[in-house]
């Protein structure tokens, strides 16, 4: 095993990451910029080393000043944490060819499975489930409507030289798939210079459900249930849970085993998590794209399996083979995670750093607080507004939902707003406890509703 | 007001706990203002080295650390850019590349810090020149970013 | 403004919980502020009730709650020894007790504090004599412990 | 259900009771002294009353002032917690007879029970068994013999008009029996005037085991296991858990039976702690004396049985039917509770009241602590000197002290000194690990030994 470990993040992470190595005897550096020298990591670290001012790109982001650190600290390990250098492959290789271990996957998997379109072909290859449409640009009406015909309404035209929305349309029968598809050549046209559409499976009611899975580097790939994390906002996942509500136990399987099948045809290991898509109406999912490190919201499914995810990692980067099969992993009750941050939900969001006064976090039996906050500490605007991540674990979603609603109760934070106010009026919110909700939820209808 | 007054006032903040105290007058404004007292002696009191001695980073000077008495605060700091080991001479053998009252600018090299077997040339910042009034570290020792390499006034 | 004035003024600020002190006269300005700022600030920045505007304790204004401007600092405070309803009379029809300008001693009656029914009378503590310079309280306001009622001078 | 209710503590228990309440919709008005008036629990409770200055007799001990808020506030209940007023009979009845409801048993079972000798008495009388020995003041050396052969060696001669030690010698044998017998009589004669002496079993290797009963007003009573409490120092508890290690499981229902025998003997209802000692040696239990109030360990019964019982506390007031009977009660998995005190462990355990600097409690799953301290909280010197209950719920013993060395290595407070180190010294002590102490342990043995 490790002797000793260097942590190339801050914050919750670092300190989530302080907090499992402590259990393994295994010392901790923390590396970190001047305006981070007072935070909980700095201080529960065994060793911490500066490198650098508040900018991420100058201390956090600054390979060559990370690397010196890891030197001069002489560890054998670096964990990246989430964010930041996490998903850097040539920081990966740069760690590992100065005889370090790197905690992740190999720069190889994690370019093959990191970029969106290869990710993509990869998954086709591999037999799971990408979005379904046309192999490329359709070559004529006909082509169109059998393509549609055989993936079923509504389907969307995409403009391959578009992005952002622009030289998208939705049809939802052979009329407007033609009259469509002829007015988005001609503005694709116009606007490219290139007329070339595909078309696609329209998901028009979706959620987003990912599979979180561990590999070895004995060639084992295992996969620990899933999280449904699609109340979002802007992209941002401000809620996750496990299981998903909305999916069978039948598709559960069926995606846990095509994610393992991603992993193992990339020949991944370390801790990944594959996100789909998930089409209400079809009810079938699709592959999305695949994160190349530990998530944010890897505490549900700690909670779910009572595992510890860190330690998995580090385990696995040691050489040691998955103390599990896939007989063996049985996820129980229901978890949630909310992330409490410094932010004006009223106000769109915006984010609001400076010192935090009082401070209590909740405490009791099925509540987690994973935080590197403390009264008195003054949240930096260098970085996320995060101040804390609050995890609750019930027997079903109502036990879940009941503890949530308890530990925001008992949440005490003076100084910064914070988006508790924003978790309350969700957890009373109809659609949300009936999971009625998709991704587009939170941006389109929750705020045109009045609170209850 | 003079400084013998001044300095009756800040004896004064410390000894009654204040952290700001502000004058005005017609001929004279003078606000005087405390480091955020609380935060700062809570990190003075933790030890330099949190654990394992053995660290090499252990040793590293905090270099938040306030200015020890003496050191005139219009000094200017060179600071190390990256952590590493300081060395204030090019070779065992050889003297060191400045020392106190050697005139220094921003072409002079001052030390090395020897990170991952390269050894930097640190030289002061554009701006800072002047003579070496301290040498702030020790031959070998330890740096992080930040740390005071020499005060040159 | 010299040292001497300003050495009264921290130790009256000492005395009296006082965390901020300013101080502008024609000529001078003066302003000190006591360290721990921090927690005081966001005690006073929460509202005198939290919740409940129909508790009767809500109106109870905070004991620590600083002296407003204006009030001379050497004025003693009488103060209610228990929690319950401050009446400025003895009924409803009568004339108050006291109002500014009276003189009180311990032994004058300044008002009730009607706490299970019971009618207690409250007068200065002893040691405090002087005139009524001020009533902190209103005919009917609930109080609790170490409200202050009245500023004798 | 009560509407408001007034909580006549402070400190921790005064939060613990504000957050069940925020529970319960009951709304909550906390008392508090001029010193606690910056603490977690005013800040928290909807409504605050100073009710006088530091000193404990002149506030909480304070009981004119204490009516006066509750009625200022218009409570229709109050909370007494643990210490302050919570057995003070005369306080309970004074509450009732304002109309208010007290949480908590009869003034008259309070005093039947509260009172050591009343309550062994009554205990005798309802068949739990006591520390056996001769029924009054031996006559002879041969009565002394007979009793003794009854209740087997060692034995302890005591002088009843002694006291405090004084006037006790413990016999093994018939010879030093009847030589012992002369000179303590002798001796008491001389002494105290009165040669009288009574023969009692001596417990030479004792465990403190309690059980944690609650009962309502309709006459039922359920005991909810059992919490062993034998690590103490001077009488203090230090460490508590549940089950204790040492006792069979027949045993422990019949601890459970007695002690809502004693319950319902005495017409007790609400919450109580029925406190044995256990014989090691003779591998039986006598009953001690009984605490009528909530005890500063409950959290370890509510981890292992998933109740709230200072909820179920306000229920039975409110007049409710206990919502489980005795065959409902099940614990599972193993729950330890250490007190993180602001002491000098090295020192006497001296206490080390002043102002918390950073403060970072540890979290996770099967860990919950329950305190009012935050960073820059000063603990003031006019109280206790607790700053949390640390409490960790595992599968078993192995798996609960594990959860424990983690909580504690994570635990993080800046500023006066605590018990921290005691704690982790005491888990890596091989006779606690062995549960080989008993309550003389820490007194007479633990700091002697060289730390592993």
């Amino acid at each position: 095993m490790f002797k000793r470990l260097l942590i190339a993040n801050r914050g919750e992470i670092a300190l989530r990451i302080i907090k499992t190595c402590r259990r393994m005897g295994i010392e901790t550096c923390v590396v970190h910029s001047t305006v981070d020298r007072d935070s909980l990591p700095v201080k529960m670290a065994d060793v911490s080393i500066c490198i650098g001012p508040g900018p991420a790109k100058q201390s956090y982001l600054n390979i060559n000043n990370i690397i010196a650190a890891a030197e001069l600290a002489d560890v054998d390990a670096i964990h990246p944490g989430f964010g930041f250098l996490s998903e850097n492959s040539h920081f990966a290789q740069v760690v590992r060819d100065c005889k370090i271990a790197f905690v992740g996957p190999t720069s190889a998997a994690m370019e093959a499975l990191g970029n969106k379109a290869k990710a993509k072909t990869l998954a086709h290859a591999a037999g799971v489930p990408t979005v379904p449409g046309s192999t490329g640009p359709v070559a004529s009406p006909e082509d169109a409507l059998k393509v549609a015909h055989e993936i079923g309404y509504p389907v969307l035209i995409k403009a391959t030289a578009g992005g952002g929305g622009r030289g998208m349309r939705v049809a939802h029968n052979d009329a407007s798939l033609v009259s469509g598809l002829m007015q988005a050549q001609r503005e694709a046209e116009a606007a490219f210079g290139n007329a070339d559409c595909i078309i696609e499976a329209f998901v028009q009611r979706a959620r987003h459900i990912e599979i979180q899975i561990i590999g070895d580097t004995h060639g084992n790939v295992v996969a620990l249930g899933d999280r449904d994390c699609s109340t979002q906002r802007r992209h941002q996942k401000l809620v996750e849970e496990s299981p998903s509500p909305v999916i069978t136990p039948a598709i559960r399987t069926s995606m846990m085993e095509a994610a393992v099948k991603l992993a193992k045809a990339a020949k991944y290991h370390n801790a990944g998590t594959v996100e789909f898509i998930y089409d209400l109406e079809r009810q079938a999912y699709y592959f999305l794209e695949m994160n190349t490190r530990i998530q944010v919201e890897h505490p549900v499914t700690e909670m779910c399996t009572d595992t510890d995810l860190i330690r998995l990692q580090i385990e696995v980067e040691a050489g040691a083979k998955l103390p599990f099969s896939q007989a063996d992993i049985k996820p129980y009750g229901h978890a949630i995670e909310i992330r409490v941050n410094a932010e004006d939900w009223q106000n769109n969001f915006s984010p609001c750093p400076g010192k935090i006064g009082v401070y209590a976090a909740p405490s009791g039996k099925g509540i987690r607080v994973d935080s590197h906050c403390y009264a008195g500490y003054a949240i930096p605007p260098n970085y996320d507004s995060m101040i804390a991540k609050l995890i609750v674990h019930g027997k079903d979603r109502a036990d879940a939902i009941r503890l949530l609603e308890q530990a925001l109760a008992e949440y005490l934070i003076e100084g910064p707003k914070t988006t508790i106010g924003f978790h309350q009026r969700l957890l009373k919110d109809p659609k949300f406890l009936a999971n009625q909700i998709t991704t587009k939820y939170i941006d389109e209808e929750f705020f045109k509703l009045k609170p209850a | 007001m003079d400084i013998k007054t001044l300095k009756e006032i800040t004896k004064l903040m410390k000894d009654n706990d204040l952290v700001e105290v502000e004058i005005e007058s017609d001929q004279l404004k003078v606000r005087l203002k405390k480091a955020c007292a609380a935060v700062t002696q809570v990190v003075a009191a933790l030890p330099a080295a949190p654990a394992a001695v053995a660290a090499p980073a252990a040793a590293a000077a905090p270099a938040a650390a306030p200015a020890p008495a003496g050191d005139d605060p219009s000094w200017k700091k060179v600071i190390s850019p990256i952590p590493g080991t300081a060395y204030l001479k090019p070779n065992p053998d050889a003297q060191n590349f400045v020392g106190v009252g050697t005139q220094v600018d921003e072409n002079k090299v001052v030390c090395l810090v020897e990170a991952m077997k390269v050894f930097n040339e640190i030289k002061p910042e554009a701006g800072i020149r002047g003579q070496i009034k301290k040498v702030c570290v020790t031959d070998g020792q330890p740096v992080e970013y930040g740390t005071v390499l020499f005060l040159v006034g």
